[in-house]
């Protein structure tokens, strides 16, 4: 989570779901909360019931809506123009928390003279290179510094915008001496610094703009500026909620940014009742990102080395070092994972090994991998736990991708679309693919379930949780832990005689965990112990701040070190919450060092003191000279509120003792982004991808850093403001499914409680296309069409923009072809233009079109979508098309 | 039977038959202000009861595909969507020049566990019977299916399980006697076996916002009251307590709900009597048709033998 | 049983008897309702688990009985979920047992039809030469520019956010060691 | 399946905002009972009523239509308990039938009438035909004629002892319903199986019973005002309408012509039989009509809320 680390430190929800409760307003935006984590939700229901205010703005009038105080529907994709005017409420009306704002953020900080806004350029920032289609973003620096990342341009093509954005965590560097920033203005009057910057750029979000930009009401937008503002300042506070309707946006990171910029001019970050409560939608997805598999980062959020980074260890080290916060000591973070991985063999002599790390490319994502295969380029694939044949956006191109493979090996519970897709899958159906002509070998290998491993997630709150091996798998079925180790088992034994040097890491890697059972379990227990670390002696380390650079300690994940300190399992704690505070320090172990709400210094004023009675948490107890309170302090236990550091200050002691972001170069929260962010320094306003309104800002239409593929035809796009493709589609989940169904439609209890694909329509569209509550409708985008039986509600609200009355449609996209309950998968519809930060797809806000009737069948499917698209192409704006003939009651005309 | 004719605050067999055995009389609040639709209690009483899944049938009623309690449902999430404010006055009502209003009303329904049960009384085995907390359950283990108890209760609760007879079964080998896969009365036993462990019925303990909330009835019944008198004060639309009143047709539900409409749009009968109540002077009605039978055809000899 | 006995465990006896003479109350409970305990209470073990859907991350109670699964409910003790779960949470016992579980390698020939039996030991050896030989054959040791590669594009994995912490540190270190680098999870997805 | 919208253009919120019922859903269950009870509330009244035509006609003298009547009762006896026992969803467990004595169930009590009635009957219907144990025969005859009307009426509370609108709120009638109804089914099932010459009591008390029934189904219909409307609609209307046309044109036949014809007593009765059996089904299916359409539970309930409303 690239905004909330490059805002405040870290890449994790900043606060935990039961201090929801401390909230005296929970805005929930781009998220689902009651049907989406609906355990989680009685944190909110529990503020309701003390009196909070709970706002759910949303495209659609959902059970969170129904449990709100306030429900404001928007358009989809329209969610920065909303908080974009609310940040021009606050500063227009002095709404914001004057002393955290010129105290812990980075509003006084004056920027370079090289910046221009959006505002100044018609939508795009200074720095827009239009060859390279990407920023230099050294224009955006603060005012007086160099340019960090100087150091790294020595080398070849190692420009800034490269190296940061990926994941990032935290803000790095900056180019600070010594953690402050070389010009302030105090004031906050100076033109250029951030707070006038800010001002200007929002000045055009006016409640006006908003209601005309997203389809609400003066009055609903008011309404729910006004609740933020009242329920923020010393005595109270609010919390923002938001998930996958936030970051699946050509723009999701800015997105995020924008309630960053809110939450940190209100003063709502580090407070009890207040925070960015980011919600994840799978068991351990926090976790995956802290250790991470993705491609860009290592353990810990350490940058994976780059093809064209060739200058070794030093350089690396140089070039993830900040000069101040706890990013200072990234070598010791990455000294202690290399020598967890490749042990004894990993010397100062030999850079520790550095140099058995692969090197990434600017993008290997899993959308570029999906182009990859498609291309011919991948022979083998693992897919573990996951479906992309219907979960992943494009899901044609992705099954067509699959059949281009040499083997892949799918692990899950049941036979998913993407084990079955050679088989049964609407390309079989529609003759694009025949068995008989697919060279992919499958693997498909049963996997066990969480109740047959031992294992921690990393839930929503960055908190640990062991789950203990209750039965033994059956049959074949075995854990990922199990896989793993015994396939590095045996390529270490293939590779055993090996001279080549490419095969040095996998000789030399650390590979022993005890194994227990029949089947040769490995011991999760010592894998944890791997990551939690140890020093010389073997002793487990009790936390990050004990890594050393020098080889002398081994860790495989720097913010996990502490998860087994004194050698026991503090993921695995289970101390009931009825024997400890709420904050509930004794259940499980939460990143970093068991703090439970993260940059809690910021709950006190500068001089330690609790902003309120009302609002204390943590506060600097003068008479032991420490910070205490009711959670792990987010901040040197003995740094003294009015420490300021000595000019030659490195990492953490660079910190002031009144700047609460830790993490942060400046120990600042970020409103203004100078570095860490690819697409704008500020977030802006800009339309989908795929959207049926021109851009009322500026004529810089979409986000032009978001990742598109042209020339790629298996993901066509519906050209803007095509009459074909008429309507804003929304994709989302229900309450009684998870994500693409693997674990729900294979699941009778679950099945039947949504036993089918409906599209949610507002009765006027349904009058406007003649679709009938219960019967059949098709839904057309450029890639594929799908069929789903029509529910007519007005929960799906149309919006007024610009005068002119909008409609969206909305679907469910856990369907596809097998299990239980089968249905179209509405992924099929989706495209692959991604988020340029994350490279995250866009299946919030696209454009479609919706008819009468089942869809086409077998090759009349594909011929359906050619003709629309060809259509829409060939006479954008003109008549729309007339859908294909069938003898059954197929798509009908108009 | 004279209880019964007049239903009273209490059940007929509980506590007196149990004597030391007796316990507190338990029961459910189901209070659906904050009832989020997830479903989670449908499944956690599956799970905890082990009842089959009941079709994969998607009904377009809102989002509600259970539909109505039955053999294999024992709570039914109800969904109901209207355009009508959530609360009279503050936020939620309708604002000026805003959108129309809307609220999605949901109800996890559950068997009600009546002082005076149609079920209960209707059963010709004794498989239904008052357990030692008050609640109504039916013996699997005595239940002979006649089915008498399905028409006997007023909100259409317990229901026959049928399932078909699988291919391997005996032919009709016995015809009378052959015994069918199922054929018994099901519902919500308000997890009689849990209770008797000490636990809470599966269900209660799942509901993710406490909508559903079970203990002592006594207690429960106090505080919907006062939650009700809340929701009053904050101007909300339309609620009322419903089945907590022990002077009711049915002497008051164990299992009793907040709602905020009419009990029918829920599905729930406006005012359920206990069919038992009639009863007594059914049973007259009945002996005097018996007798006037006899008199009848006694009249009909009068005649002679042609 | 003698005769007596018999007469006396007849619920209309009992009505008689136990002052029950409505038959609505304790003269009609069968032996096995008065002697009824909740499957639980014979469990082997308790389990405490993690709930595997979504990140809220309720705590789970996992009764054992016999090697078998006989029961998955909420942990009171959680400070998160207090005992509760959502219809997913409270279905997980149905997914790990449900009718659709696969319990056996299945194997899918090129240009195949249909799938075939494998045994768990063959498939590991199988996907071992392909990882190997895949490998070997697309290994990248420099880019065309002359800049470091060490790596393989022609093998990519996918997998991560529903699995734990463990499994994935394996997995991100043993490819990160063969060169793999398209790891990629349902972070982005 | 039908959706519970007013027209396509509706919207499911525009439904939930109006509607008075859970889209239209029952609110009752339809009773769950087969083909079996409808045959059985006939035979069982055909048993009970034969019972007390048998009894009489021994103490009258009329032997001939005693012993008819007495073969009569004992079949219907006999079936009675098969047509149960096929009905139940777990037949092998009949005997918990008897398990319990409960007062608050008709069926309970019917039970153990049918129990009495059919062991009597049939123990005296078998000691008739050998021809031994005269004293028991007497006695086991004055049990059957004593178990006999509750058998013939009791049904009638059977299933106005339930929550179907349409029988329940027939409570006042539907014993007296079954009763002439049994009354008729025994006299004209006698008078097909006896001679004319001593067939008069048999045929005077199915002329009667249908005369009787018929007005009693009149009243009852008027009485349940807007439920009664299920007894003109539907399956419950057709065999309604069946029966009063059979048990009219076989009472009248046998008025008639019953005395003088064999072909007339037994075409009469016959037609009495088929419409007494009508009759059955007409109320059987009016309960599953009644049941099925919530605005027979809610009006009544509504109406009856007011009612106390205004009382307070």
């Amino acid at each position: 989570m690239p905004s909330l680390g490059t805002s405040f430190g870290r890449g994790g929800a900043t606060t935990f779901q039961q201090d929801l409760m401390n909230a005296d307003c929970v805005t929930i935006m781009g998220s689902n909360m009651a049907e989406n984590h609906p355990v989680g939700f009685q944190w909110v229901m529990e503020a309701r019931e003390r009196g909070a205010e709970v706002q759910h703005i949303d495209p659609r009038f959902t059970r969170t809506s129904a449990m709100a105080t306030r429900h404001v529907g928007i358009r989809a994709g329209s969610d920065i123009a909303f908080l974009g005017g609310v940040v021009n409420y606050i500063l227009e009306h002095d709404r914001w928390f004057d002393e955290y704002v010129k105290r812990y953020t980075n509003a006084p900080v004056i920027v370079s003279e090289d910046f221009s806004d959006t505002e100044d350029n018609d939508g795009l920032f200074s720095g827009w290179d239009p060859e390279q289609a990407q920023y230099d973003v050294t224009t955006w620096q603060y005012a007086g510094t160099k340019v960090h990342a100087a150091a790294g341009q020595r080398e070849k093509g190692f420009s800034p915008s490269r190296v940061k954005g990926e994941q990032s965590h935290g803000g790095h560097g900056g180019g600070l001496s010594h953690g402050n920033p070389p010009e302030t203005d105090d004031t906050l009057q100076h033109p250029r610094c951030v707070f006038q910057i800010l001002k200007r750029h929002y000045a055009r979000y006016t409640p006006e703009f908003v209601a005309d930009a997203c389809g609400c009401t003066v009055e609903e937008f008011l309404a729910v500026a006004e609740s933020l503002c009242k329920n923020s300042g010393p005595e109270r506070t609010g919390a923002f909620v938001y998930a996958v309707g936030w970051t699946q946006h050509t723009v999701g990171v800015q997105l995020i940014r924008t309630a960053a910029i809110i939450q940190l001019l209100l003063g709502n970050i580090g407070r009890p009742g207040g925070g960015i409560m980011a919600l994840r939608g799978h068991a351990s997805i926090q976790g995956s990102t802290d250790i991470p598999t993705l491609y860009n980062i290592l353990p810990g959020y350490l940058t994976m080395p780059h093809v064209e980074h060739y200058g070794g260890l030093d350089a690396y080290i140089d070039m993830t070092t900040a000069p101040g916060g706890w990013w200072g000591n990234a070598d010791a973070y990455m000294v202690s994972l290399l020598k967890a991985w490749w042990g004894a063999a990993a010397t100062p002599e030999n850079d520790f090994c550095f140099s058995y790390l692969p090197r990434i490319d600017d993008d290997n994502s899993n959308y570029w991998t999906v182009q990859q295969m498609l291309k011919g380029k991948v022979k083998g694939y693992i897919v573990a736990g996951e479906n992309p044949a219907v979960g992943s956006a494009n899901g044609k191109a992705n099954r067509l991708a699959l059949a281009k493979l040499d083997w892949l090996v799918v692990r899950d519970f049941v036979e998913i679309e993407t084990a079955a897709f050679w088989h049964d899958s609407p390309e079989v159906e529609s003759g694009e693919l025949k068995p008989e002509e697919i060279a992919t070998e499958v693997f498909f290998m049963p996997a066990a379930t969480h109740l047959e491993k031992d294992g921690s997630f990393t839930n929503t709150q960055r908190l640990l949780q062991w789950h203990f091996k209750a039965v033994e798998p059956k049959d074949d079925c075995r854990s990922e832990l199990w896989f793993y180790y015994h396939l590095g088992k045996k390529i270490k034994e293939r590779v055993a005689e090996s001279q080549d040097p490419r095969d040095l890491p996998i000789l030399d890697l650390t590979w022993r965990y005890p194994t227990s059972g029949e089947i040769e379990e490995p011991s999760a227990d010592s894998v944890l112990a791997e990551i939690n670390g140890w020093d010389s002696t073997g002793e487990a380390l009790a936390g990050y701040k004990l890594l050393k650079a020098d080889g002398s300690t081994s860790c495989g994940c720097w913010i996990y070190c502490g998860a087994f300190a004194e050698d026991k399992n503090q993921a695995a704690r289970k101390v009931p919450h009825w024997d400890q505070s709420y904050a509930a320090l004794e259940w499980g172990w939460a990143w970093p060092a068991n703090r439970r709400l993260l940059y809690n210094r910021a709950s006190a004023n500068p001089d330690g003191e609790p902003w309120s009675e009302r609002k204390r948490y943590v506060w600097w107890n003068a008479d032991e000279e420490k910070w205490t309170g009711r959670d792990t302090p987010d901040f040197d236990a003995e740094k003294k509120p009015d420490y300021v550091p000595p000019d030659d200050a490195k990492g953490p002691e660079a910190i002031r003792g009144d700047h609460p972001f830790v993490m942060q170069a400046d120990g600042l929260g970020w409103i203004y982004a100078p570095q860490g962010i690819v697409d704008g320094p500020l977030p802006t306003h800009y339309e989908p991808h795929e959207s049926p309104f021109l851009n009322p800002l500026y004529r810089q239409q979409s986000n032009p850093r978001r990742q598109k593929n042209p020339d790629l035809a298996e993901d066509p796009y519906n050209p803007p403001g095509s009459d074909v493709y008429p309507y804003v589609l929304t994709t989302y989940r229900l309450t009684e499914h998870h994500t693409a169904g693997g674990m729900s439609r294979f699941t009778p209890y679950l099945a039947e409680l949504q036993p089918q694909m409906f599209v949610e329509v507002h009765p006027d569209l349904a009058r406007e296309r003649g679709l009938k509550h219960g019967e059949w409708a098709t839904i057309s985008t450029a890639r594929s069409a799908i069929e789903a039986r029509v529910m007519v509600t007005d929960r799906m609200r149309p919006v007024k923009i610009d005068g002119t009355v909008r409609q969206q449609v909305g679907l469910p996209y856990h369907w596809g072809q097998r299990g239980l309950t089968t249905g179209g998968a509405a992924n099929d519809l989706t495209h692959m233009a991604l988020d340029p930060n994350v490279h995250i797809q866009e299946v919030k806000a696209l454009t479609c079109d919706i008819r009468p009737g089942r869809r086409p069948r077998g090759a009349r499917l594909p011929d359906f979508v050619a003709e629309q698209r060809e259509i829409a192409h060939a006479d954008n704006g003109a008549a729309p098309p007339q859908p294909a003939e069938t003898k059954d009651t197929t798509v009908s005309k108009r | 039977m004279s209880a019964l004719a007049e239903p009273t605050g209490a059940p007929a067999a509980w506590p007196n038959t149990y004597g030391d055995e007796a316990k507190p009389r338990m029961g459910f609040f189901t209070d659906t202000t904050v009832c989020i639709g997830c479903k989670a209690c449908e499944v956690a009483c599956k799970e905890w009861n082990l009842i089959p899944e009941d079709g994969l049938e998607w009904s377009g009623l809102s989002y509600d595909n259970t539909g109505e309690l039955s053999a294999n449902s024992w709570r039914h999430v109800a969904f109901v969507e209207q355009a009508k404010p959530l609360k009279l006055d503050g936020e939620l009502a309708t604002a000026d020049g805003g959108p129309e209003p809307l609220r999605w009303l949901m109800e996890s329904d559950v068997c009600k566990h009546c002082t005076h049960a149609g079920c209960l009384d209707a059963c010709p085995t004794g498989s239904l019977f008052r357990t030692e907390f008050g609640t109504v359950v039916v013996q699997e283990d005595i239940c002979n299916g006649c089915g008498y108890c399905v028409p006997a209760c007023p909100f259409g609760v317990i229901d026959k399980r049928d399932l078909p007879r699988s291919p391997d079964d005996a032919p009709l080998a016995l015809p009378l006697l052959g015994k069918k896969e199922d054929g018994r009365v099901w519902k919500c036993t308000l997890c009689y076996d849990r209770l008797k462990g000490g636990h809470e019925p599966a269900c209660a303990k799942a509901c993710p916002t406490d909508s559903i909330q079970f203990g002592e009835l006594d207690e429960l019944r106090g505080r919907a009251q006062k939650r009700l008198e809340k929701l009053e004060a904050e101007g909300w639309n339309g609620p009322r307590l419903y089945g907590e009143d022990p002077d009711d047709g049915v002497g008051g539900f164990g299992a009793f709900f907040l709602l905020l409409d009419e009990p029918e749009v829920y599905g729930l009968p406006p005012d359920p009597v206990v069919p038992t109540a009639q009863l007594p002077r059914l049973w007259r009605t009945t002996a005097l048709a018996a007798a006037a039978v006899t008199v009848g055809i006694a009249a009909a000899f009068l005649g002679g033998r042609e | 049983m003698g005769f007596s006995k018999l007469l006396e465990s007849w619920p209309v006896v009992r009505q008689l008897r136990e002052g029950d003479a409505l038959g609505l109350g304790r003269a009609v409970r069968s032996e096995k309702s008065r002697t009824l305990k909740p499957r639980i209470a014979d469990a082997d073990h308790v389990g405490h688990s993690i709930c595997p859907f979504c990140a809220v991350g309720c705590a789970q109670l996992v009764y054992v009985k016999d090697g078998e699964v006989i029961q998955v409910e909420g942990d009171p003790a959680s400070p998160i979920s207090r005992g509760r779960l959502c219809p997913k949470g409270a279905a997980t016992k149905n997914m790990h047992d449900g009718p659709l579980r696969e319990y056996k390698v299945k194997y899918r020939r090129p240009y195949g039809t249909s799938w075939e039996e494998l045994s768990l030991d063959d498939a590991m050896e199988m996907i071992v030469d392909r990882i190997v030989a895949t490998r070997d054959e697309t290994w990248e040791e420099e880019t065309p520019d002359g800049n470091p590669a060490k790596r393989t594009m022609a093998i990519a994995n996918l997998g991560g956010a529903t699995l734990d912490n463990e499994e994935n540190y394996l997995m991100k270190k043993l490819l990160t060691a063969i060169g793999v680098v398209q790891v990629e999870n349902q972070a982005r997805i | 399946m039908t959706y519970a919208h007013p027209n396509g253009n509706g919207s499911i919120t525009a439904v939930g905002t109006t509607m008075e019922s859970y889209y239209g859903k029952p609110i009752v269950k339809e009773p769950v009972w087969k083909a079996e009870i409808p045959w059985y509330l006939f035979m069982g009244g055909v048993a009970g009523a034969a019972s007390v035509l048998h009894g009489l006609a021994r103490v009258t003298g009329n032997h001939r239509l005693a012993r008819s009547c007495l073969y009569i009762g004992a079949v219907a006896d006999a079936v009675s308990p098969v047509l149960l026992i096929s009905d139940l969803g777990r037949p092998e467990r009949f005997l918990n039938m008897l398990r319990v004595f409960k007062v608050t169930s008709p069926m309970s009590v019917g039970s153990w009438i049918l129990v009495a009635s059919s062991g009597a009957s049939n123990t005296a219907a078998a000691l008739e035909g050998l021809g031994i144990l005269r004293p028991v025969k007497w006695l086991a005859e004055a049990a059957s004629f004593v178990t006999g009307p509750p058998l013939a009426t009791y049904t009638g509370a059977l299933l106005a002892n339930t929550a179907i609108p349409v029988w329940s709120e027939a409570r006042d009638e539907l014993p007296w319903v079954f009763g002439a109804s049994a009354a008729a089914s025994a006299g004209a099932a006698a008078t097909v199986f006896t001679p004319a010459d001593a067939a008069g009591p048999a045929r005077r008390a199915a002329i009667a019973g249908v005369a009787v029934e018929l007005g009693l189904v009149q009243a009852m219909e008027r009485k349940l005002g807007f439920v009664g409307e299920v007894y003109r609609q539907g399956e419950a209307g057709r065999y309604g309408r069946v029966s009063k046309l059979c048990t009219a044109a076989g009472a009248g036949l046998l008025a008639l012509r019953g005395k003088r014809s064999r072909a007339a007593a037994v075409t009469g009765g016959a037609l009495v039989l088929a419409g007494e059996l009508a009759l059955r089904w007409s109320v059987f299916k009016a309960g599953f009509q009644s049941a099925r359409d919530p605005r027979y539970t809610v009006r009544p309930q509504k109406e009856r809320l007011q009612k106390k409303g205004a009382r307070r």
